[in-house]
């Protein structure tokens, strides 16, 4: 049965960094020893617009990388793309605002038990947590490849310690505008059959975690899919954010996908039935 | 006057609950998630998500939308069905010593009756919730709620199998002309209580898609955007209905607006959407009534119940 | 498509506008005080304040409580009579080019005849607003527009003065079990149009004095927090009855507001208690709606009224 | 007929000061040229609890002072209560935050044409606007005496520059911690005939206008008197704010206290019919 994240904490979180990189605004709070917990594909939900917001609800982020220090304890860092009022309220707070966090909740990504030729693909900020997922598949001895895609130069998210940590790294843009022309799915078959990936993680927008389901399925190779379907909650009470997963027995049913996700097996998703009337299950 | 010497227990019916703040149906799911951030025998009760005979998928996402201080939900219900959920949710709610009111939603009044009789042969439940009230199902002539006669026919099916061991709550729906009708009509049909208020039928328009942003289009409004719906509501059958007991709820997140809905005539207060936004806000909500109770000189929360309608 | 040359023109039966944000009822006053903070010949039209017949006090105070993202209101139509304000507000409005909708409401069906009467010997006025719709009287059974066939008999009163000369808008209330129904009614009893919504019954307990908070008990609730109930309903009469303009209202305080309610199914919009958090709201509603809809690429607001049914 | 404020304009004003002083903020906004229209007993109306606030409406105060000054050009001052979360707000406000207002709203004080001694009487903050009133007064040759009051000395508002533009200034609290023990009230009668006031001027608590009226209208002085009655808009059009007012005609209706005040005479409000069922108007 799918439990929430056991580790998950309610608290007020400092903000210590807030960077513009490109699109993206690259944020880092101190959450202090819960840090220990947070692993690559869990996500954190932030309560948004202070003490008389409009909004009600937090908004999920995927923790990028955490840290421990001496000055801050542990860290966490996310890449924030400023999109509605709750993202650009965060993006807009200063270094020092004490902010209230649910940490860390959500499926991480699951890591082979033995060293495997692995292929991260990310779209826009969907790469955020794939370099923190780098960082412990190369400590287990993983060869790590990295395709990331974006409409535009300034929506890849891709910094200079993170391309450390992978073998290679390709990216495509629609416009051309970084990298190559094209989608991350572009040459995807010919990277998987050429680099003998064995397993792929994704995140990124819906669309693309479907087509990356669809090679990887075709090719026969294992695909842990980070989604992201809106949230009310986060911690699995409000049964908003559901997907349509196919079990063992065949059946389809809605899982919860903060609790038994967002990281989930590609395969079991039944991307063509997301959003469509739940009669047509079978 | 100590806060901690302040009686808040209280009573619904024959039900009686050493704390006045619950959670709402459909926003605790079966109190699992919330036990990570406080322990549910702290609280007055644990309601949980309606639940039907049969397991059901519910309505296709997007299932929800913000709004301002609000938000709509278009779940439809999803849930195992009666039995799974008498077999593993009500057990590991008892094994917490929660106290555990059920709430129960059926596509005919035959289908309470059967909920009922499911609901009688398991023991150590405090209370029935009937929910004749939700607008995410498909045909809205479902909501039972909206029509006093059909209302009474589902709280009658109800009232034939349940012989007065615990309570039964009906939760309407404010979407009517005369909820006070409404009202004298299920406690005329055997009621013993009643949970006010359901979501307020609403809808939001994506103006990126141009089209219903939700994907049962219409939804259900809760939330700090509803409250003073839900004051309205409950005062009015308070006034009306003096004796009947109230389990209040509608944007309640903090212990200032529980106490309002009390003093307007809740005998208790579900929390629901405020726990989506703060997972510790019925605990807290529950700590700061606490407070302003005996701020106010009230010795037991009983004392403040309906108080506004004072002359 | 750039956003001057969307054609932002409306209308609203036979009356044409040169532009759909009009004020709210109640939310402008006779425009005086907004023309301060822009020329009310830039905007759709000026909605006055409901009028009744002879001159009114209105409520006692405390008449406003806000909530979140809303407030509640209990003005109780405080007015100067129909004969003082065709002879001092009209004339007023319309020298300033302004188009003028005049709002009125009655105690009686016959009142409202009276008062129409009155009007149609009145140049200049491009529509009627009926407002059987007021939360805000003693006796709530005074809301006519709560009951399908009072509501018919005050149109029916209306419409046998008016004879086609100007639109008559029927104001309804969203506090209802089926609006559809209402709106059905009144539109067989010869209103041209639809007025959606009116602020929806609430009420606040004051906390300190443990009590209701405004002097009249229950107040309308109106602002953003109302909004989702307001694109419901449009969108729910819009899909009943397809050729019957809609003004639309509830919670408008920016473009993308007045989009949505105008893809429910809105011919224009009016802004009602923005106005009183931003005396510019208004205007700044109307070039922002501008802007959305030539992103849309729509080359008039005709294209959008209703787009949210298309199949 | 009443009308709006002819000067009123919505401008984004800074914050350029907020201190705390005893149990208020005093907050400085620079506003421009539109200072030389605010006049002592207008009023300002400001937007608070910044964009994502669902706090829908402005919240009014008094100014205080006005200035025209090289650095931030004209300056209004406020002295501010923190009473509930849209003042919290504004009191936890930054110095360089940028905040939406509208100003002068409202009636100032009548300015007699010859000079005359004059009484002012503050119950709280309601003694802000009276300095600015005092050093009008004073330089029309008026005799400028002051009476305050507040329920404890920390909610006594007199600024050490205030005290020397008025000739004498008396100060009551209900708990005796600064000045006299007792009320604005407690020897009004007696102030009023020894000093030969002609006409009051007071800003305070509704209670205490009504008080401050008995005690003007048995001795046949003139009263001016700010109330404060709960606004909406602040600039007309909604009706809330609305007092009971005899006029020469002796027929009560409902006038609106933003526009037809906060100044007013005293002898001419219903202060028993406040919140009184208007049925019973005569
Ligand atoms: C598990 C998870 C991980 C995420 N990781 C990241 C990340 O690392 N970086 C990043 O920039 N964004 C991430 N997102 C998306 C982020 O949550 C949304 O961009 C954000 O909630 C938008 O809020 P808003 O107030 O700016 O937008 P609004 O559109 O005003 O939000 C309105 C409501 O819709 C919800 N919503 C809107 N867009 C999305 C979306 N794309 N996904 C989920 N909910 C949405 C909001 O939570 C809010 O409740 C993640 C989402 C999920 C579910
Ligand atoms: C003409 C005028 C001048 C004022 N001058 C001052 C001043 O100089 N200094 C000062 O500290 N305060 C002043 N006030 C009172 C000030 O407006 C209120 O304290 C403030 O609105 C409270 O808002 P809140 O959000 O803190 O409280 P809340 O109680 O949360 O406010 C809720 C709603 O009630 C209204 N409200 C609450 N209390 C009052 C009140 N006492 N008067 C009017 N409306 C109220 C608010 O505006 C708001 O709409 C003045 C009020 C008026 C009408
Ligand atoms: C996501 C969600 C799901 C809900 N599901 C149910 C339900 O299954 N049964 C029910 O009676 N009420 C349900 N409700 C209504 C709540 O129990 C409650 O009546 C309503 O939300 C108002 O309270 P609130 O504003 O505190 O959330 C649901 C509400 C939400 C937000
Ligand atoms: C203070 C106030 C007074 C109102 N008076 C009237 C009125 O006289 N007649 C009327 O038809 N509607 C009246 N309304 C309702 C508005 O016209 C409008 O229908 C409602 O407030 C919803 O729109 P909004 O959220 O934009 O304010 C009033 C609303 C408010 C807030
Ligand atoms: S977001 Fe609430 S259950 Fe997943
Ligand atoms: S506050 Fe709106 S009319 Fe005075």
């Amino acid at each position: 049965m799918s439990t929430i994240n056991k580790a998950a904490l309610q608290r007020q979180a400092t903000l210590i960094a807030n960077k513009r990189i490109g699109a993206y605004h690259q944020i880092i709070f101190s959450v202090g020893d819960v840090v220990r917990h947070c692993k690559p594909g869990n996500f954190i939900a932030i309560a948004v617009g202070g003490d008389s917001s409009k909004m009600i609800l937090r908004r999920a982020f995927a923790i990028s990388r955490t840290s421990e220090n001496a000055q801050f304890g542990g860290t966490v860092e996310l890449i924030v793309a400023p999109h509605g009022s709750g993202s650009k309220w965060l993006c807009a707070q200063q270094e020092g605002t004490e902010i209230d966090v649910v940490v860390p909740l959500g499926k991480a990504f699951g890591i082979p038990t033995e060293p495997a030729n692995a292929l991260l693909i990310g779209g826009g900020y969907g790469s955020a947590p794939l370099f923190g997922l780098a960082d412990v598949l190369k400590s287990r001895g993983c060869r790590v490849d990295m395709v990331l895609g974006a409409s535009v130069g300034s929506k890849i998210y891709a910094p200079m310690e993170g391309k450390r940590s992978v073998n290679s790294l390709k990216i495509f843009t629609e416009d051309g505008s970084m990298g190559e022309t094209g989608r991350v799915t572009s040459q995807l078959k010919e990277i998987i059959t050429e680099r003998e990936v064995e397993i792929i993680y994704s995140c990124g927008p819906m669309a693309m975690l479907q087509a990356v389901t669809e090679i990887a399925s075709s090719l026969g190779v294992i695909h842990q899919a980070s989604v992201e379907e809106a949230m009310a909650c986060g911690i699995g009470i409000c049964m908003t954010c559901v997907l349509p997963i196919r079990g063992e027995d065949g059946t389809v049913s809605m899982k919860r996908s903060c609790i038994d996700g967002p990281v989930m097996d590609g395969a079991t998703v039944c991307w063509d039935l997301v959003g469509k009337s739940t009669e047509n299950f079978s | 006057m100590s806060a901690h010497s302040v009686d808040i227990s209280t009573t619904l019916g024959n039900a009686w609950f050493p704390a006045p703040i619950f959670t709402a149906s459909g926003c605790a799911s079966s109190g699992k998630e919330l036990a990570q951030f406080f322990p549910l025998k702290d609280i007055g009760a644990v309601v949980t998500k309606s639940v039907m005979n049969k397991p059901r998928h519910g309505r296709p996402t997007p299932r929800m939308a913000e709004t301002p201080s609000g938000m709509l939900n278009s779940i439809g219900l999803q849930g195992p069905g009666i039995d799974a959920f008498l077999a593993n949710d009500v057990p590991w709610l008892l094994a917490q010593n929660a106290r555990v009111i059920v709430s129960i939603a059926g596509e005919t009044a035959d289908e309470y009756g059967v909920l009922a009789r499911k609901l009688r042969s398991t023991p150590g439940i405090s209370a029935i919730e009937v929910n004749i009230s939700c607008p995410n199902v498909e045909n809205r002539g479902l909501v039972f709620a909206t029509d006093r006669d059909t209302s009474c026919r589902v709280i009658d099916s109800v009232r034939k199998v349940i012989g007065g061991e615990i309570p039964i709550l009906a939760k309407l729906t404010p979407d009517v002309t005369n909820i006070v009708d409404v009202a004298k009509g299920v406690i005329d049909s055997g009621a013993d209580g009643l949970a006010l208020i359901n979501t307020v039928l609403g809808m939001v328009i994506n103006i990126d898609t141009m089209r219903p942003h939700l994907g049962g289009k219409t939804g259900g409004l809760s939330g700090p955007a509803i409250r003073p719906i839900a004051v309205r509501a409950i005062y009015q059958v308070r006034e009306a209905l003096p004796t009947v007991p109230i389990l209040g709820m509608g944007g309640v997140s903090s212990g200032r607006d529980a106490l309002e809905l009390i003093l307007a005539g809740a005998s208790g207060v579900s929390v629901g959407t405020a726990s989506f936004g703060n997972p510790t806000a019925v605990i807290s909500i529950q700590n700061e009534l606490r407070e302003l109770l005996a701020q106010r000189g009230f010795t037991s929360l009983k004392q403040a119940i309906g108080y506004a309608h004072r002359v």
